[in-house]
């Protein structure tokens, strides 16, 4: 699989936006928690877990995917949600609680969804897997070729539901794809210290179900091993696992001290940050020119910055909406 | 019409029934789960079905709760409408996190933009000698949590015409059959377990109690065996004097506190019967509208009747000791109108 | 002596310490959980306890609550006394098979001769918008299942001598701390999150609730956030003369019917305030205690102030809405004593 | 490992017994539920799982353990109680229901405890594996060269306590092993409608732990395999996952219509029954007096008939007993 020069800026337009918007959400959620920081205080309050370093897991597959096709995600959401076409200004004011949000307000950043490009997350563990087994059997009901993807961590794949998802998805051959990012860390457990062996894509003969393996990052590997396995899932050919080994700028969450990793890790990443890498690879091996490149920045930085004028606009839903949605 | 109201049928027909009905009129209805073909379920809840359907339309799944709870989850909020059954509902533990963080929370969470039109179909009840593992009813684990309407019907009827309500829903319904009164050979035969039931599909409301028995001395409230026993007792004071009504709750989320706090108002004593554990079930969350709402209408304490706190024991004189039965009730109802 | 009464703790400080001193005392204690080790638990519970006791008796755990939870069972009935961090409540819902069916129900099956020491402890609570899967208390979800005790203790005195309770009690316990009473930098600052702990290990009893405040108007119970609130809400009340008599629950089983009913003796009036969802919940166990067994000593329909039975909403003035505070218990109040 | 005579004749003679409690079960179970089957009726009401037919898996593995290691077994429980040398008589109480029981009669035969031995067993399935976990971890923490087993049946697989139990276990190189005993169905389910890949040995791979198969229903390989992953176990070489191929003559439970299978099958299966197959070897290969045998089985049958008159003499609790033994 050869990747075009539409498809690489295609998927550095995508990253970039992601860390964008990232970047954007770490100002945001800083706003109104200075000089003491207050989880609950602030322009978004709550847990904010940000995907910055991650960008090539979810550009790289999603490059390969339709608007009917499906993505869950976890609690780290944004980069997936970006790639797969959500609805930008209504997914910040969704994270900034606004009654314009995906949600009204009820979700937020844990919680997005996006039926117009089937996207949806959660803050459970693993939970979201079992919901990509059964997209993948109702699009396979409804005689549709779309494919169903379930993002997680490294952390997650010891969670049961990994294991019954796996099993259910390779028993009835449905398109199921599930990409492990490993981060390096669950929260602050290192991946040596929660999983028994080395990567999850070692795990796909626990299920006869076939397994990849992306080193370094690197989104044009991620396209490619993706992309035979969205085809091999479109086909009829059965599930998949993909391990990318990725990376974790931020800490868990914002606010995470970080006193589990040493001081220098994130530093050393940064060095061979794949947006950086790519763009100059794009230059170098694509000839693809830097105007071409400035303008695609541009551009998501324009989409970026009207979604968060969009969430600031909005207005908070009443109190009493709270009371509302529960049954239809 | 003659015809159709003299047919019987016991619950476990009656329900797969139901099923059958929107099947055939609807493609996107499907059933899945642990033993639900060639065997019908172990309650016969499906009984029938693969035959008609076959096996893409009633699958089997692995024992994986988490999985194919969540598929349903899943697939539902892209269209179908499926009913997944969790073979007892003393396994919700291995699969709670699908069932009330997700099938429950999802439409809420999205601000009512991603429907989930699923039944999740469950047995309950004790009474068999089937010990602490496989014995419980856990009304208000379900009911306590937001999300999900919740019900449990009785008669062959209601558990026909719910069902066929719980289908038809687009909310998530949490669909409880109580396994003595689905009429199987296996278990105890009871009255309340066969009745007539019409061929065409219709449909009973969720969320709307029934007043088995009109009476002006006492309220007694009873859900699925509760009514049943209640429906002993009730004949049982009639011969000694007293003249109860008899609530089938039917429903525990919607709760029909209407139809309670009316029937308070009218014999200003109340007696809840619940197959469940005591504390924190519907005995209290009904005491406890009474007290709130109905409060100038009682002549005397409620009182409340369910199993004491305990697990449910395995040998017969414990487990009829944590039971509730007609006996029991008919004594809390005398010492109730003699208060 | 004076030294000693004088040092002030914060909720978590109070709770590790508890651990601490025990671990100190018995090698068959240790703790496992998600992050308990290096990041000392998310929720400051075993603060600096790696440190002390290394790897071994710290455990880090794999993100497989099943497989841990359930293990700290197996451990427990193999002489060792595990503590076992469930990070959030919310999470229950992926192991509550091991909570439920095995840790609570393994003692009474085994008529007593298996003993499970063992303590499940885990965060609870909302107000900081943490949406509806982070923030909920789920307190009668567990109340509700026989086997457990289930304790919530508020200040930090009660925290460590609770937990050192819970450690020493041979049965399972379920200890839910919550999250803003724990006194973390990143967190609301609450008085009551910080205060006098002694030094030295001590037991506050499982089961009794404490009179915060003596009143003779109205009743107020709480627990946790809201007998925080309600020490706010019965000093407002106090300038308005009102009198208000304020009651922690500490426990939820076993509950402390007693106290609670001698205090609605005394007063007459009752005010039950909840963070869990309003049906089925504590609100409704309490209300319907005083509708069994306190009836002839109310003068006013119980009141319930709690979540009203929807998922916790993400957006701030969203969960403020439906969360209870001291305003809502102040007004709840006087509407109770002018009934 | 070759076995020995003494090892041998244990092994009959408790696949002889485990046998004969079964058939007695399986009269006791029918009393008083005739003409009608009423499955909360009779001598010993509620669900009854036997597991005729499947006595080498508890022998093969059974005979290399100590009263110190642990055994957790599932909702199908006699032959491994009986094989680990659970008290006969007060398990047998329990089952009827009787306060000499293991359990005070609070238990029943989904839930017998007999810490002596240590040995436990519970009705949810996959839920036994982490205690087993938890026990191999306890031994352990106390020094001690104990084994944990949990024996599962091939459904129990894919639960996902199934996955956790083992990635926990081989991340701390637990002394535990997990039995599968694949009688090809879980209740009407057979094994091919349930599990993506032939075996459950294969998945041994997924955690880095060793996996063992035997076949046939064969004692003696099953002695063998075991062997081998107890004393790896001991050693501190950690986890083992071994599949055997077994039989289960019975339905799921009592009362079963055994709808889902053909009639001939379990026929067929009787003919090359292991406790037959094993008595012949005894005598040809192994040069075993009929004697002796015939000496073993009365034991066998003594000990069943004692335990079994020891049932039905015991008193049943007092109701009221149903209040006790909810907290020491
Ligand atoms: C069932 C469950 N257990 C624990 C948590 C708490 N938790 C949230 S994220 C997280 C770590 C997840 O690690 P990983 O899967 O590697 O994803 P990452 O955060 O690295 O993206 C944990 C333990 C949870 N949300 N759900
Ligand atoms: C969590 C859970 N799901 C379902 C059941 C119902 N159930 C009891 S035994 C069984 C089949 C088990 O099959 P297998 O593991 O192969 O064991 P076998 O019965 O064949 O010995 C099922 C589905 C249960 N007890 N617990
Ligand atoms: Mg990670
Ligand atoms: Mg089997």
């Amino acid at each position: 699989m050869t990747i075009s020069n539409e498809e690489l800026n295609w998927m550095y337009e995508t990253m970039y936006k992601i860390r964008y918007y990232e970047d954007k959400m770490v100002e945001a959620y800083a706003e109104g928690k200075n000089p003491v920081f207050n989880i609950g205080a602030g322009t978004v309050p709550g847990e904010m877990h940000l995907a910055t370093g991650q960008e090539p897991a979810a550009a790289g597959i999603s490059i390969h995917l339709k608007k009917d096709d499906i993505v869950s995600s976890p609690h780290r959401p944004h980069h997936h949600a970006i790639a797969k076409g959500v609805n930008l200004n209504k997914m910040t004011a969704e994270i900034f609680g606004k009654e314009t949000g995906l949600g009204k307000g009820k979700g937020g950043h844990m919680h997005l969804f996006d039926p117009e490009v089937h996207f949806s997350c959660g803050g459970i563990v693993g939970a979201g897997i079992p919901h990509a087994v059964g997209a993948a059997l109702a699009a396979k009901k409804k005689n549709k070729d779309s494919v169903a993807v379930a993002f997680i961590g490294e952390g997650a794949a010891n969670q049961g539901a990994f294991h019954e998802s796996l099993n259910l998805a390779a028993l009835w051959n449905l398109p199921f794809i599930i990409v492990v990012e490993n981060n390096k860390y669950g929260i602050s457990v290192p991946k040596s210290h929660s999983t028994s062996i080395p990567s999850n894509d070692l795990r796909a003969s626990a299920y006869g179900v076939k397994g990849y393996y992306v080193k370094d990052n690197d989104p044009i590997a991620m396209y490619e091993v993706s992309g035979e396995a969205v085809e091999r899932a479109r086909n009829g050919e059965g599930p998949s696992i993909i391990e990318i080994e990725t990376y974790r700028y931020l800490g868990h969450f914002q606010g995470d001290a970080e006193v589990y990793r040493d001081e220098n890790e994130v530093t050393e990443l940064r060095e061979k940050d794949p947006i950086k890498l790519l763009r100059e690879k794009l230059i170098s091996d694509y000839n693809i020119e830097e105007s071409e490149i400035t303008a695609m920045e541009s551009r998501a930085i324009k989409d970026v910055d009207h979604a968060y004028a969009f969430a600031r606009e909005s207005d908070y839903p009443k109190p009493e909406a709270a009371l509302e949605d529960l049954f239809d | 019409m003659e015809k159709t109201k003299q047919r019987l049928l016991t619950g476990n027909k009656a329900l797969s029934e139901a099923i059958r009905l929107e099947m055939e009129k609807d493609e996107n209805v499907f059933v899945l789960g642990e033993d639900v073909g060639e065997y019908g379920g172990i309650f016969g809840s499906t009984e029938g079905l693969l035959k008609q359907f076959g096996p893409e339309r009633i699958m089997d799944t692995p024992i994986s709760e988490t999985a194919f709870i969540g598929a349903a989850v899943g697939a539902a909020s892209e269209g179908m409408r499926p009913i997944v059954e969790l073979m007892f509902v003393d396994f919700f533990g291995v699969t709670m996190d699908q069932i009330y963080n997700h099938m429950a929370k999802i439409p809420y969470m999205s601000g009512g933009n991603v429907k989930l039109p699923m039944v999740l179909m469950t047995a309950v009840g004790g009474g068999y000698n089937d010990a602490a593992q496989h014995s419980q009813t856990l009304y208000s684990t379900f009911g306590h949590l937001p999300g999900m309407k919740v019900v449990a019907p009785t008669t062959p009827y209601d558990l026909k015409g719910m069902m066929t309500s719980a289908i038809r829903d687009d909310n998530p319904v949490v669909f409880m059959f109580h396994k003595t009164l689905q009429g199987l050979g296996w278990m105890d035969q009871l009255d309340t377990s066969i009745g007539h039931v019409p061929e065409e599909a219709y449909t009973v409301p969720l969320g709307k109690a029934k007043v088995v028995k009109e009476g002006t001395d006492v309220t007694i409230v009873g859900l699925q065996m509760t009514t049943h026993f209640g429906m002993e007792a009730v004949k049982k004071l009639e011969e000694q004097g007293i003249n109860a009504e008899l609530i089938d709750l039917r429903s525990i989320v919607p709760l029909d506190r209407e139809t309670i706090l009316q029937s308070i108002k009218k014999t200003h004593r109340l007696l809840v019967v619940d197959e469940d554990y005591k504390s924190f079930g519907v005995t209290a969350e009904i005491a406890a509208l009474a007290a709130e709402e109905g409060l100038y209408d009682l002549e005397a304490p409620v009182k409340r009747l369910a199993i004491p706190d305990v697990p449910i024991p395995y040998s017969r004189p414990m487990e009829q000791f944590v039971l509730p039965n007609a006996e029991k009730i008919v004594e809390e109802a005398i010492k109730l109108v003699n208060e």
